[in-house]
């Protein structure tokens, strides 16, 4: 109860100084940053999801790419502007996939969950490229600048509307996750996780908790997908390939999958290191990457995250 | 004349031109106290190594002698050497760095068409002056009107109409056409325009064929027995880097330039280990040229410069990143030098886009124009030649070269290239 | 009237062992019957069989009358049979008071997304069925953290906490020092025998069967040698036998 | 009919090709139950070293012969060099541990070893095709084909039955076996099991690596080959079922003929008919055509 008020009272506090504060004191590329870093934060807390469940995914980004094509789409096609109505495009999009293809993926586990994801999800990146007349092939689509809640805005002024809008989304969505994970079906993917017999002999479905969370994911996903083709204003197939999953993946595990702020934490920190650390050495940006990855698993399993706990339980509480 | 007495002018030309360039000119008023030029090419990944480091390489020696010459308006140019290489939200976060953060005046770079695609409406956006630097795609300028990009290089159309006039040119006989290319925007552009231009051109050719293996799939073996069962005339490849290497291997292994005429429209610095016989391109007249483009002072100049730094084949092949590089460059230069005698003072970033509007300038890959996409994509000629095999230099060389005029090879401003193709090049000065 | 549970012919080999053959029996309303056999004479395969945990390759269980045979353990589960195992199978990742909560949610059949689990009238509920069971003080530790014979009695509870019609048990006191078995099987008739719960519990050791059971089986592989009343049945030195290997 | 022979004759070729690279992923699953990610990687660098060696060996001038022994020796050293290391280094610490961690580690070394190669052969691509272009070529179905890849259909034939042997007719089949089936059992029997994953897991590296060295006369390399790579043999031994090295050569098999009938049939399918093919397999067969599912006893 406490620590629910507590989390409560952080995400609130937190918002309002992201809403207010950031814009105020930083420069507008890092406006920019944290914009793509919050929107990227949902596709991770997807992941994170799965991860309570024991499932691991190497084809998240399947639905961060079809939540960014299906605004993309709207916009090139059926020449729709407001952000609010392209965003819930993407959703739906990606709730439909990942309607469709959970039926063939939730009773799958472990190794065949991460890589049927990733298959999938090279499935996509192939598609993509293929209907090269409709998608602009590895070209991409341009996105024309949206108008939000009907007003048109532009430069400077729609950067800062998508910081807000995507600060607002994802902490929503951050709080209808906490939400889930503290319902029956987010315990019950919890105990998946212990013991599936159990489960289904207290006559609770086990495909279907997995089922839904993996919706949820992916829904969670494509909303990142379409904040980002808006904020972005071009895609491309590489939303879909596989490295973008590992980078979801590596962030999930980075922020750690203890709490529903981690992945937003691990988003903003991946960002920032990446965007200095990829200009000193491209060549072993990959493998800082994979030493960070090893010294968290030896070290840290339970991501940045659990440091923030230990500094609580240091403050004495 | 042989190539060694060739290389033996250029260097000395070019020593004349530093020892008379190195007296430094003094800054107009308004100079800022550096130049800051954003250099993005692809520093990692597979298009590193055949555009993207002859390209970083390339900026890093005629920056070098630009600030010898006394830089821009007496204006030390100070190169940010950023990796293009990431998902489009990377690229354009960066761009947006570059502006916002490191605050440069001007963006050169972007090899792969999808990041010239995204970033023209940043570049728009934050008021920054960005030259593309190598990219192929022709809907920059098609499709929409982009008041601070300019591209100095031509667009791939060049390359796929080039490739028809020089096949036809060899094979006039031509009976049947099939094209290999890879599953992504660049192999299917190319392909489009060869194949059109080629329908075009000779009316009674047919297309027997068209695979799309996809990019990097290394394994040709399929495809190479399929073009063995059809025959076809000629085969059309964009492939590029290893794919090409690969491909041309197998099927110089196999055969298959016995059977058809292999024609590649885009050869890096891969082009040591491509099998010969078969017929290139590079993008325009660099690595491959006509004799009295080789007398070029400034191409002499930077084949000089180059192979000092970072050393080149007996072949003097430079790949065409590297030229299209240094095209920016003399582009930059050329309209900073105009802005300035026009506002007699330090320009504007508005006055250095009105002045590289419809520019005219030299480079080592000869006089750039400015002419299309509104004044803002420049033309080139393309040149085409066979590739051979030279044991004196144990290098591959170039032979039968030919090179189609700008005016053959690119549409009129304000026309599309596709619907200039359909239309049968209206305009086309050969 | 039917039988509560009753099996028909239920036959079930692994391989050339055999766990099962022509099983016929009948669990009536309200019945505390015990199931007996030595290790490997078919007592768990049987609760498998009757849970659709495993299938049988003849036979055929009924529920009340109506076919069950083809059913997983989830439909099965929701028909009002419930089970605890042998080894208990908890979520060690969560705390006991969860683990109950998330039973009574399933009885409820309300396994939403979006109303929490921790809800006030369930809480006491839970807090209450664990007081039955003496595990209360440890509400909020960790499964993980509970001792062996806590994590039986918890096991137990699940199985308890949804109100089954039939309840089975696996070997409720193995891994119970002799000491406490007594003391926990004192326990589950304190809770059960109000109820009315119908129950089948399947034993190895003797004396509980005969202190608990009002009627018992007795299996040896996968047939059942004997049936009645415990005093009678367990006097039977080839009962005795079959359960123990030796007279 | 012709036209079916050459369908043939590439899928087959291709059908090795993709047995000889995923050998290695699916052995290593097989006895460690652990899928070894970085498959793709110990396969480039392989590759890469193979080249280099038939690269420095074809400067000299001898020969040419030999520089088909190069390409195995390259194999063995990066499999005796990496497998030990990966297994005992990091692997062993996380056996006891979640599936998924076991699988993070093994991401994480992919992404390590993907620099490794960067940093030590550059980006730029290489191509050593002398093995390739010194067997020549013969006329089959009235196409040239070069000879190398029926050379490695054969090795991966020799491969295949070795391994079939090695575990289905030998002391240390057996022992592969018992350590499959059960860790502790076999602990018991006095079996060293950590030396047992430790040699098994150097046996995949090195086919792993086998495939890189015997691929790369074929290929030129370039960054980024390793993703690929195990993409491919972790759907050739999904379909397959995963562990299982019959199935392995069965799934190559599959996806083989399908590629290359897509190439001549289908073209535009080719960029994805191997996962469709997976998919499919694993809509109606989850557990892939020689896999088996496993019950937990309660």
């Amino acid at each position: 109860m406490l620590a629910r008020a507590r989390t409560a009272i952080y995400v609130a506090l937190g918002a309002l100084v992201l809403l207010v504060g950031v814009p105020l004191l930083v420069s507008g590329w890092i406006v920019f940053l944290l914009t793509v870093a919050g929107a990227k934060a949902l596709a991770v807390l997807g992941v994170v999801l799965l991860l309570r469940g024991k499932l691991l995914t190497f084809g998240h980004a399947l639905y961060y790419a079809v939540g960014a094509y299906a605004a993309g789409m709207a916009v090139k096609y059926l020449a729709v502007r407001e952000a609010l109505v392209l965003l819930t495009l993407s959703l739906l999009a990606g709730v439909a996939m990942s309607a469709f293809l959970g039926l063939l993926v939730a009773r799958y586990r472990a190794v065949y969950f991460a890589l049927l994801n990733l298959a999938f999800s090279m499935v996509l990146y192939g598609i993509l490229l293929k209907f090269y007349s409709v998608t602009g092939g590895t070209d991409g689509l341009g996105i024309a600048e949206p108008t939000l809640a009907g007003v048109r805005l532009s430069g400077s002024l729609l950067r800062l509307a998508m910081y807000e809008l995507t600060v607002v989304l994802t902490t929503l969505l951050v709080y209808f996750t906490y939400r889930f994970f503290a319902s029956p079906t987010g315990y019950t993917l919890r105990a998946i996780r212990d013991n599936e017999v159990r489960v289904e002999y207290m006559g609770v479905s086990v495909w279907r908790a997995v089922y839904v969370s993996y919706v949820i994911a992916g829904g969670l996903a494509a909303v990142a997908g379409g904040l980002i083709a808006l904020s972005v204003g071009h895609i491309t197939p590489d939303l879909a390939f596989w490295s973008q999953s590992g980078e979801f993946v590596f962030v999930a595990v980075l922020g750690g999958t203890g709490s529903m702020l981690a992945p937003a934490v691990g988003s903003v920190l991946f960002e920032f290191v990446r965007n200095y650390a990829f200009e000193l050495s491209p060549y072993t940006w990959q493998m800082t990457l994979g030493i960070v990855l090893l010294l968290i698993i030896f070290f840290l399993p339970g991501g940045v995250w659990s440091l923030t706990t230990l500094a609580w339980r240091r403050a004495g509480r | 004349m042989s190539r060694q007495s060739s290389m033996r002018c250029a260097l000395v030309a070019s020593v004349g031109l530093l020892a008379l360039h190195s007296v430094s000119a003094a800054p107009v008023a308004g100079a800022p106290s550096e130049l800051k030029v954003a250099v993005v090419a692809f520093l990692s990944g597979p298009a590193s190594g055949p555009f993207g480091i002859p390209s970083r390489n390339a900026a890093d020696v005629w920056i070098e002698k630009i600030n010898r010459e006394g830089g821009i308006g007496g204006v030390k140019v100070v190169p940010v050497f950023t990796d293009e290489a990431g998902p489009a939200d990377k690229v354009v976060t960066e761009f947006r760095r570059l502006a916002l953060d490191e605050k440069v005046s001007a963006v050169i770079g972007y090899i792969s068409s999808a990041n010239c695609l995204a970033v023209p409406p940043v570049a728009d956006e934050l008021k920054v002056l960005t030259i593309e630097s190598d990219c192929g795609t022709d809907r920059v300028f098609e499709e929409a009107k982009h008041p601070y990009v300019f591209r100095t290089h031509a667009h791939t159309v060049i390359d796929g109409v080039g490739a028809a006039r020089y096949v036809l040119s060899l094979h006039p006989e031509v009976k049947t056409i099939a094209g290999i290319n890879q599953d992504y925007a660049w192999g299917r552009d190319s392909w489009e325009v060869f194949q059109r231009s080629m329908r075009k051109l000779k009316p009674d050719v047919q297309v027997v064929d068209a695979m799309w293996p996809k990019l990097f799939a290394g394994e040709y073996s399929a495809e190479i027995s399929k073009l063995l069962v059809e025959k076809p005339t000629v085969v059309f490849t964009s492939f590029w880097g290893g794919d090409l290497v690969t491909f041309a291997g197998q099927a110089k292994a196999r055969g298959l330039f016995d059977e058809s005429v292999v024609v590649v429209n885009n050869t890096g610095s891969d082009i040591k280990d491509i099998a010969p016989g078969v017929l290139i391109g590079s993008r325009g007249p660099h690595g491959i040229v006509s004799p009295e483009m080789e007398k070029n002072p400034l191409r002499k100049e930077f084949i000089t410069l180059y192979r000092q730094k970072y050393g080149l084949a007996k072949n003097d092949y430079i790949a065409h990143g590297a030229y299209h590089f240094v095209q920016a460059l003399q582009g930059l230069r050329a309209a900073y030098e105009k802005a300035i005698k026009t506002a007699g003072r330090w320009p504007t970033t508005e006055q250095v886009a009105a002045a590289l509007e419809g520019l005219e300038f030299d480079t080592p890959s000869g006089h750039i124009v400015m002419a299309i996409g509104g004044g803002h994509q420049a033309i080139e000629p393309a040149g085409y030649a066979i590739l051979k095999f030279d044991p004196a230099l144990g290098v591959n060389v170039f032979s039968d070269i030919r090179m189609f005029p700008a005016r053959c090879v690119n549409p009129p401003d304000g026309m599309k290239s596709l619907e200039w193709i359909d239309r049968g090049f209206p305009g086309a000065q050969c | 009237m039917s039988a509560l549970l009753e099996t028909v012919g239920l036959t079930r080999f692994f391989g050339s062992v055999r766990a099962a053959e022509d099983l016929n029996m009948r669990v009536e309303q309200g019945e505390v019957v015990g199931i007996i056999g030595s290790n490997g004479s078919g007592k768990t395969t049987f609760l498998n069989l009757a849970t659709g945990y495993l299938k049988p390759e003849r036979g055929r269980i009924l529920l009340a009358g109506h076919d069950t045979t083809a059913l997983p353990p989830r439909a099965i589960t929701r028909l009002g049979v419930a089970r605890s195992f042998q080894i208990p199978q908890l979520y060690l990742g969560m705390t006991v008071l969860e683990t109950l909560l998330l039973s009574l949610a399933a009885r409820a059949g309300r396994i939403g997304i979006w109303e929490p689990l921790k809800r006030a009238d369930w809480s006491d509920e839970g807090v209450q069925i664990l007081r039955q069971f003496g595990l209360d003080p440890h509400a909020e530790r960790r499964v993980s953290e509970l001792p062996e014979g806590s994590r039986k009695l918890l096991d137990i509870a699940l199985a308890v906490a949804l109100r089954p019609r039939l309840l089975l048990m696996d070997e409720p006191t193995a891994g119970v020092s002799t000491e406490d078995k007594f003391e926990v099987m004192d326990t589950l008739v304190g809770v059960l025998g109000g109820s009315g719960i119908t129950t089948i519990f399947v034993e190895h050791d003797m004396d509980v069967v005969q202190r608990y059971s009002q009627r018992v089986l007795v299996f040896d592989q996968g047939l059942v040698i004997a049936e009645g009343r415990p005093a009678a049945v367990l006097a039977d030195p080839e009962v005795r036998r079959a359960v123990l290997g030796h007279v | 009919m012709r036209l079916l022979l050459v369908v043939a004759l590439d899928g087959l070729t291709y059908a090795s090709w993709l047995f000889l690279v995923s050998a290695g992923l699916t052995f290593t699953y097989g006895v460690l139950r652990v899928l070894n990610l970085a498959h793709g990687n110990l396969y480039a660098l392989g590759a890469y070293l193979g080249a280099t060696l038939v690269l420095r060996y074809a400067a000299t001038g001898s020969v040419p012969a030999l520089a088909y022994g190069l390409l195995f020796l390259a194999a063995v050293v990066i499999g005796l060099v990496f497998g030990p290391l990966i297994e005992r280094g990091f692997l062993r610490r996380v056996y006891s541990r979640d599936e998924e961690v076991q699988l993070l580690l093994t991401f994480s070394i992919s992404l390590i070893l993907e620099d490794v190669v960067k940093l030590v052969w550059g980006v730029n691509p290489i191509f050593a095709d002398m093995p390739y272009s010194y067997l020549g070529r013969v006329r089959l179905g009235g196409v040239n084909y070069a000879w190398y890849p029926f050379l490695l259909t054969a090795i991966a034939l020799a491969i295949g039955v070795l391994l079939w042997l090695v575990v289905t007719r030998t002391r240390l089949g057996k022992v592969l076996a018992s350590v499959i089936t059960d860790r502790e059992v076999s602990l018991t029997l006095g079996i060293n099991v950590p030396r047992v994953y430790t040699w098994a897991f150097t046996a995949g590296a090195v086919l792993a690596a086998l495939g890189g060295a015997l691929t790369a006369p074929m290929f030129s390399l370039a960054p980024g080959v390793g993703a690929e790579v195990l993409v491919t043999s972790f759907a050739v031994i999904a379909i397959g079922g995963l562990g299982s090295i019959g199935g392995a050569a069965l799934g190559a098999l599959i996806v083989g003929l399908a590629r290359s009938a897509a190439v001549y049939f289908f073209p535009e399918l080719d960029l994805f008919a191997i996962y469709l093919i997976m998919a499919l397999v694993l809509l109606f067969r989850p557990q892939g055509f020689f896999g088996e599912i496993e019950v937990r006893r309660i």
